[in-house]
């Protein structure tokens, strides 16, 4: 039976579940939803839950398991002298299961009966051929070994299936059955549904953490690969970044990570004040249609396409900044490319992530302390400064973290507003780059993707990722510092 | 999966799409999907394995390295057609009213962006301010220069073919070796850019060096000629060497700055992916490939053996193997 | 409403401080006052009493021009401070407040430590001129407040971690380290035990030697207590007003006298 | 106690002024002053952000208005039976052997034939020298049409096709009788043509549909791109992210601040995803390569996978914006609930969640702007490229075939060399600011409605 | 303390509802309440009396485990709510709370219509069956709470929008609408005038029939109309626990007495 069908039996079980389970429970209260622990819907939601949960979670470890115990016993079974010279096991394996899937496939599309898939041999027919016009490409052609191995794969795989089935509608049942048994007037059918739902909660907050290990495993080994290739020490403290072809490239990351910090500081000083007195002025003074129309106004500003951004910096602010600070006005800057002109534009993308967070949760902080503070003769901006903000502190600062992340992460607006220089320099008007933009440019550059040039991407990243943990915890702290908490 | 998927060089995807929208009108296949991302992002994907789940073509701006060849290898990717669909020229251009930017060599190039030079017999850092400081012929602007950043390929042709041989040319070379280099060094440190601002490198693509161009008015930078080809009525070409660039001089060798531009055929995939030998093949004819094709058309000199390039192709003749 | 001619003939003497004159509030389309005209005099307590609900509060809020902060809140009629009318375009109701404080219904401390809640108000009128004057004015008002000796040792936690009463204590603290000429208290003592309730009525007893106080009060004992006049509000009228004796043993309005007698809520 | 009376002995400080109250003080006039220049910061700053959209969106409307406009010429075309069916027998596939390379030559025949029959003097003699005015997408709209009616062999008929970019620039003004001067595509000649066919109604200009609904085009037909496929993998993407980043983002919002105990475990966790806020978007584009399409073996260039991508992407800014507005619920609220026997689940669900959606409807909206615009991870999941070529068909086929997103579509238009394209890149810009709008409008109309101060 | 041999004696009598034994409370380093032991008989009111801040409130408080809330607040000792103790991990808080209803010494109405916030408590137990039904049950409610009048005809109007008066009226029509078994009452008519408070009176007299009610009040003459048992709090100590008539007739413990008569706070 194809996995679709039994989610389908299970979601019909699911429904059933609910109906009966609900309809016992007030049964057994007498009809009257007064003498039950829980409100009904409770009852009918935890006899689905029963019914459904365990056997998805079989179900889910089933087809995660099945093909890794089945391969590794076909591998085992595999003949010594099989693998030819040049290959390795774990590619005549996947050919072996490419093979089976592809006569799988080839069965299901009618290109082989069922008994012939069971009885093709490698001389016979050429089995390369056949998979190919069903769409199964393999790496090399099939000998009778690998063959074999993808016979007693499929074997397997249809018995361990078989046993799947039956396992995962089995227990379905049984909890079906328990959930319904469980039925009576005083069961506490509430609190095991809240159960399953904080572990759907805690599912949630752990997908945030399983991003984070893919990403560190997606970046790993290449960076181990990178730094086999590259001595660390030069990495992390060269003051010189050129890669080249040829080889022989400096990849000092502190001009790349001193360019980040200084277009994201430039960035936020542009934002964080904009955006929060824009937010002050919403929440607070700003009429209500007013603040209607013009919060919606600022949030397009993140969403212009960050290229829009780029160009505005490259054509627009980058030649304003050179005529005012270039060579005929105070000679400090050369070209139109320049930190400044990066961090300026970036800032004006970020006001909004400032200005609407923060307009919500200052909007959020209860009127009675703007009274207490009023009423004692405090002006509305006194008010505000003293009382309210930092009630809506921790917010704000959230809001203020999440535009600096932005401003680390963006690339479009470095690559044209500040130039492609890594360069270590205190002049806000000279070129620089940042993190992220080289990351972006490595990775998709001409580089032999095995050289240190090309991999030189995820130990950036890798190391940006680290230093903003350290970051991050460090604001950690000081909100916790400065938390307050009205009432 | 019943769609060719490409992927790789951003340099080749214009004549991979040109040759895509063809392919879809003209077959029953469906259309191809050409992927961007760089010729080494295109090969790494191209090497992560075979099966639906892998691109079949790679597009490069270069030609595969030998350790890409051993990774893929490894990942079982052992049967690689090599595919030569021409050359990228590779020019240097200007405001169309800028300074008379007209006629370069290697050598001027060198002078203006080297990181050592060589003046009054002396090696120096580059003290050239303007191009006229070492050439008279050439306008006294200030050197502004928009070179392909490090992660392009036309990178590396430019440093060979025009820095080193600046170098060589002006002696500078020379002056290094001489001066205790070994020769290794000394072709490195001749492909050095100096750093003050004067060269600008860019990341980016060739918009972004037109845009460049467009809002400095003495700045002078390196295009794809395809790129030139449709901006004519903005940008102005110079020549180098006393060539000027087209798909006729670089085709015959006389133009000295230009790139081969290749395609990769995973071949476990052909017969499987319906379509894939078919969209080689017509990739390479000559009614797309050939001179006066679409292709030559758009910017592509269009390879003089292209006769070859079709049999390989015909005969799925793969990397490493004789013919 | 003929209770209202005793007090036409106070006009024109001098130690009026509040007179309201023709005042009507609606929320919305809810009328909550009524036609309230009213004189406060300087250096005296004035009780207001009134079943729940009946408009104290509102009628409180618009002296010092509170009723602003409440967007469906219109006022209309005249409130003189000092024969100059509070909602005058001139007027800078930041001033107004300066000078006539407000202790809420509801306590309300700012998520601020003890001596920040108290502290703030001096700062921002700038009564201190330096860190040991503040230190005194603070101490004053939270003795003033009956509440220095159950916080002096946690003046730096926060405010909003004491209990009902002493955060209401602390609100009256507050209010008056400001020195207002006029002081409104809303409930003042709902949450206190009786010796905190004395407590806070000596503090008004004390602050009518200077100024004017308006209290709200339940109690129609701690009206008779602390008030020298008093005004009974029904339904979003001024029922009537006049000295705290007469509204208390002779009442000149039926519904005053069920009030006090317990009839009508 | 006697705590009221004992405070005393300090003198009353900062004797009260009693002046009156029409008159300002020195100091409330000072602190009014503040006031007012903090008033004006804010109004300021708004204006500031006011300016700069303005500025931005007038840069984008011009530079983009073009590409709603198209150049479209007018062709009597000869559909010689010679040419194309050479058998004669009306064979599908015989004729579907010629390709668009033999319908070409007939097209730009149709085109001289028509000005020589109009009398318009023009100094063109060959077929092909009227290439240069017919974009190159007319044969493959020739071939179809002859292969859906082979009966029309034999006859002319009138085919409206799209002029070649550079006419079409010409008649928008971007392209002028001086500039082509250096252009090899075409001639001074052949746009002086242009006009006279312009003034017997050839060549017209009409709204150009093709591009708010049609598919991209390659680099030599820039008259023939459209932004309407992208747009739908656009929209299946965004699907996939509300489906899945505000459920997710919610929960662990929830989870995080309600039920975590406050231990290092959760302040790992809390760090972790402020952290993940500054993960640069290519890195996700890395982990979606890896987990979605090397490990799970989902499609290449799908609108799903691009879509699993940009969720995880924006679940930090909504789990961060959505915990800042849960902190904001005062604690009365949840003790109300509490006291009166409604479960910490049922506390948070009927009472601080709805208080605190105006926070996570913003957090969404800005997150899904930014997905709504990022190109980077898109590139390394193959949806940047040449891609959109034909409209999904059906549902399951919009999120599995391979699309490309309007960012991406935008990115790769801008990179390339026509300049026909650059327009076509700012009117995207325009459609996907119109399509962030409707998007935001439902969102803001949402927020309004949960908006209350208490 | 000795007058703890007075209740010895009750224990095993089975109209205890609520015994709490050697009960200490502490917020952070605070220590609230010590060693504090009660029993609190079914079907009577109990009165807690005492100065502001000597942990009535916290008491209250630790009865439905709304103290669990706080996450400075550490509860030690038993609370047994027939006979069962309520803080044994067994226990479901929820279900305590269901039983054990609380009316807060603030007023927090829900933001939400007076209708919902009524309606909010019998929805959640299920304790209607239809509209109609719930209707019926939020009406007897906000009559309960004194409140129906006032408020019938802006039922779906929002309840932040009340005075202070009704706010909390209505918070004890929301918390009686759910029929708990146990009803604790922090200071429930400090803002209400006579009359409101002569009828909450009345309901918590009418509740006595058939539930425990435990009620905080600074008004002694509160406590002695209504309750029939009083405890008296002073510094976080239980001092003195008995019959209403005796504790204010003849005070065993001298700070009880100086309590009464309005010497100690
Ligand atoms: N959240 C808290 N954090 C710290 N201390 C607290 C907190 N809540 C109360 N306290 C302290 O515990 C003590 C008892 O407070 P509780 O609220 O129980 O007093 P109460 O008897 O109810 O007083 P009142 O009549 O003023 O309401 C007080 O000293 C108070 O400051
Ligand atoms: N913000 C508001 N929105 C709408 N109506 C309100 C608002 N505040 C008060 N009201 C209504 O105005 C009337 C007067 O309210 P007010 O608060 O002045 O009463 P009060 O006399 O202070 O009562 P209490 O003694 O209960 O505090 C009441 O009917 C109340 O419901
Ligand atoms: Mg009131
Ligand atoms: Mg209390
Ligand atoms: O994209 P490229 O690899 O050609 O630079």
């Amino acid at each position: 039976m194809p996995v679709s069908w039994i989610m389908i039996i299970l979601f019909a079980l699911a429904v059933l579940g609910y109906v009966l389970g609900r309809r016992r429970a007030l049964a057994s209260a007498g009809g009257d939803m007064r003498n039950l622990h829980s409100l009904p819907s409770y009852y009918g939601s935890h006899v689905a839950l029963f019914a459904v949960a365990p056997a998805v979670a079989l179900l889910a470890i089933w087809l995660v398991v099945q093909p890794m115990v089945i391969s590794s016993s076909v591998a085992r079974s595999f003949p010594d002298g099989a693998i030819s010279e040049g290959s390795s096991l774990s590619l005549v394996m996947s050919d072996v299961k490419r093979v089976a899937d592809g006569l799988n496939v080839a069965v299901e599309r009618g290109a082989l009966s069922a008994e012939e898939a069971g009885s093709v041999s490698a001389g016979a027919t050429n089995i390369r051929e056949r998979l190919g016009s069903v769409g199964v490409a393999l790496g090399s052609d099939v000998d009778s070994s690998v063959l074999d191995a993808a016979q007693k794969y499929r074997a397997y795989a249809s018995t361990g299936h078989l046993i799947m089935t039956l396992a995962v509608l089995g227990l379905a049942l049984t909890g079906f059955i328990y959930g319904m048994a469980q039925m009576r007037a005083e069961f506490r059918a509430r609190n095991i549904v809240e159960h399953a739902v904080k572990a759907l909660l805690v599912f949630a907050a752990s997908i945030a953490v399983l991003t984070t290990v893919g990403i560190i495993f997606s970046l790993i080994f290449n960076t181990i690969e990178f730094f086999k290739l590259y001595p660390a020490r030069d990495f992390f403290f060269g003051l010189t970044w050129a890669p080249s072809f040829g080889g022989g490239s400096e990849l000092g990351m502190l001009p790349l990570l001193w360019g980040t910090l200084y277009i994201s500081l430039i960035a936020l000083a542009v934002a964080v004040p904009i955006g929060l007195f824009a937010a002050i002025y919403l929440s607070e003074y700003a009429s209500p249609k007013m603040r209607a129309i013009a919060k919606p106004l600022l949030e397009v500003l993140a969403g212009i396409p960050t290229i829009v951004y780029g160009l505005f910096a490259l054509l627009t602010v980058g030649p304003l900044l050179v005529s005012i600070f270039g060579r005929e006005g105070l000679n400090w800057m050369q070209a139109g490319t320049a930190v400044m002109t990066a961090g300026l534009v970036m800032g004006v993308m970020l006001i909004p992530f400032v200005s609407s967070l923060s307009d919500d949760i200052i909007n959020a902080v209860p009127q009675t302390m703007r009274d207490g503070s009023l009423g004692l003769g405090a002006t509305h901006s006194e008010t505000v400064r003293q009382v309210v903000l930092p009630a809506a502190l921790p917010g704000i600062v959230g809001a203020i973290l999440l535009a600096a992340s932005r401003a680390i992460g963006e690339t479009m607006i470095v690559v044209l507003g500040a130039g492609a220089a890594a360069r270590l320099s205190l002049n806000p008007f000279d070129a620089m780059t940042t993190v992220t933009a080289k990351i972006v440019s490595q990775l998709t550059g001409d580089a032999d993707f095995a050289s240190p040039e090309a991999l030189v991407a995820f130990a950036l990243g890798m190391t940006l990722f680290v230093i903003t943990l350290g970051l991050n915890i460090i604001a950690l702290f000081i909100v916790r510092k400065y938390r307050e908490q009205y009432e | 999966r019943d769609n060719v998927q490409v992927a790789g060089s951003s340099t080749v995807l214009p004549y991979a799409s040109i040759v895509a929208e063809a392919f879809g009108e003209n077959f029953d296949f469906p259309t191809p999907v050409v992927e961007s991302g760089g010729s080494s992002a295109g090969l790494k994907r191209f090497c992560e394995g075979v099966g639906e789940n892998t691109i079949d073509i790679a597009n490069a701006s270069r030609a595969i390295r030998e350790k890409e060849v051993k990774a893929c290898a490894e990942a079982g990717v052992s049967e690689i057609i090599e595919v030569r669909i021409g050359y990228d020229g590779i020019v240097f251009a200007s405001q169309l009213d800028g300074p008379e930017f007209t006629a370069f060599t290697p050598s001027d190039w060198y002078n203006a962006l080297g990181q050592k030079v060589v003046v009054d017999g002396a090696l120096v850092d580059n003290p050239h301010a303007q191009w006229s400081d070492f050439n008279a012929d050439l306008p006294a602007v200030e050197i502004a220069s928009f070179i392909p950043g490090t992660k392009h390929g036309t990178r590396e042709v430019f440093e060979e073919k025009v820095l080193l041989q600046g170098c060589e040319d002006t002696g500078a070379m020379e002056a290094m070796i001489s001066g205790g280099m070994s020769e290794d060094d000394a072709e490195a440190a001749c492909m050095a850019v100096r750093t003050d601002g004067k060269s600008v490198d860019i990341d980016g693509d060739y918009t972004e060096t037109l845009a460049r161009i467009d809002s400095n008015p003495n700045g002078v930078g390196v295009f794809g000629l395809a790129f030139y080809e449709n901006n004519t009525d903005t940008l102005k070409v110079a020549t180098m060497s006393g060539v000027a660039p087209s798909t006729e001089s670089i085709a015959s060798g006389e133009y000295p700055v230009s790139r081969p531009l290749f395609f990769y055929i995973k071949k476990a995939h052909i017969g499987v992916i319906p379509g894939l030998k078919e969209f080689a093949e017509f990739f390479v004819s000559d009614e797309i490939a050939g001179p006066d094709g679409p292709l030559a058309n758009y910017g592509l000199v269009s390879d003089p053996e292209l006769g070859n390039t079709q049999s390989t192709v015909a005969d799925e003749h793969t990397m490493g193997t004789n013919m | 409403m003929n209770d209202m001619t005793l007090l036409e003939r106070g006009v024109q003497t001098d130690d009026i401080k509040i007179s309201a004159r023709n005042v009507e509030v609606f929320y919305g389309d809810t009328h909550a006052i009524k036609n309230v005209n009213v004189e406060i005099q300087d250096k005296t307590v004035t009780a207001f009493i009134g079943p729940s609900g009946c408009g104290k509060s509102t009628f409180l809020r618009c002296i010092n021009r509170m009723n602003d902060t409440i967007d469906i809140c219109r006022v209309k009629g005249d409130i003189l401070l000092d024969g100059e009318d509070i909602y005058d375009p001139k007027v800078d109701p930041v001033q107004l407040r300066a000078k006539v404080g407000m202790v809420f219904q509801k306590p309300n401390p700012f998520p601020k430590s003890i001596y920040d809640n108290v502290a703030y108000g001096p700062k921002i009128h700038g009564l201190a001129r330096n860190k040991a004057e503040l230190d005194e004015i603070v101490e004053r008002a939270l003795r003033r407040g009956a509440i220095w000796d159950e916080v002096k040792d946690r003046l730096h936690s926060p405010g909003t971690g004491l209990s009902g009463g002493q955060q209401q204590r602390l609100c009256i603290a507050r209010a008056v380290a400001t020195e207002p000429e006029v002081l409104l208290m809303d409930e003042p003592c709902s949450a206190l035990d009786p010796i905190a309730t004395a407590q806070v009525e000596e503090l008004i007893d004390e602050l009518r030697q200077d100024y004017s106080v308006v209290i709200v009060t339940h109690s129609m004992q701690q009206a008779a207590r602390v008030s020298q006049k008093t005004a009974f509000f029904h339904l979003g009228t001024l029922v009537e007003y006049g000295a705290t004796d007469r509204i208390f043993t002779s009442p000149e309005d039926p519904r005053t006298e069920s009030y006090i007698t317990g009839r009508i809520g | 106690m006697s705590d009221a009376t004992s405070g005393g002995a300090v003198p009353a400080a900062g004797s009260r002024r009693h002046g009156s109250i029409l008159q300002l003080d020195a100091r409330t006039k000072k602190r009014n002053a503040k006031e007012a220049r903090f008033r004006a910061y804010g109004l300021g700053a708004i204006i500031i952000g006011l300016v700069f959209l303005v500025t931005l969106l007038t840069a984008i409307v011009s530079n983009g208005v073009g590409a709603f406009q198209q150049t479209f010429i007018e062709v009597p075309v000869y559909l010689d039976p010679q040419k194309l069916d050479k058998t004669g027998n009306r064979d599908a596939a015989e004729m579907a052997k010629v390709s668009t390379f033999g319908y070409t030559p007939l097209i730009q025949q149709g085109l001289l034939d028509l000005v020589d029959r109009e009398g318009i003097d023009a100094p063109f003699e060959k077929a092909g020298d009227m290439k240069a005015l017919i974009s190159a997408s007319a044969a493959a709209k020739v071939r179809d049409y002859v292969l859906a009616n082979p009966d029309a062999l034999g006859e002319t008929r009138g085919f409206e096709l799209l002029a070649s970019s550079r006419v079409d620039g010409y008649l928008k003004g971007r392209v002028t009788q001086e500039s082509v001067e250096r252009d090899r595509n075409i001639s001074a000649e052949h746009l002086q043509l242009a006009d006279a066919l312009r003034e017997i109604g050839a060549i017209r200009k009409g709204f150009n549909s093709e591009f708010i609904f049609g598919a991209d085009a390659s680099e030599s037909r820039a008259e023939q791109a459209g932004i309407g496929v992208a747009i739908l993998g656009s929209f299946f993407m965004m699907l996939v992210v509300l489906a899945f980043s505000l459920p997710i983002g919610v929960a662990a919002s929830i989870y995080l601040e309600e039920f975590a105990p406050k231990n290092r475990l959760t302040d790992l966790i809390e760090v972790n995803i402020s952290n993940l806020a500054a993960v640069p978007s290519i890195v996700f584009g890395i982990l979606g390569l890896a987990v979605f399409i090397e490990f799970a073996h989902l499609p290449q260039s799908a609108p799903l996978v691009g879509g699993l991508v940009l969720t995880l992407m924006t679940l930090p800014t909504i789990i961060i914006s959505t915990r800042a507005s849960l902190k904001a619920v005062p604690p009365s609220i949840r003790d109300a609930a509490l006291g009166i026997g409604a479960s910490k689940m049922q506390s948070v669900f009927h009472h601080v969640l709805p208080l605190a959606a105006p926070g996570i409807l913003t957090g969404t909206i800005i997150g899904l702007a930014q997905a709504l615009g990022e190109t980077a991870p898109l590139l390394l999941i193959g949806m940047v490229g040449y891609i959109a070529t034909n409209y999904p068909d059906g549902i399951s086929s919009g999120f599995l075939d391979p699309n490309s997103a309007m960012p991406a579509q935008i990115y790769e238009w801008a990179k390339r060399a026509d300049p026909a394209y650059y327009e076509r890149a700012w009117g995207g810009i325009i459609i996907l600011l119109v399509f962030l709008l409707t998007m935001n409008i439902i969102a803001i109309i949402l927020r309004r409605r949960f908006e209350r101060r208490w």
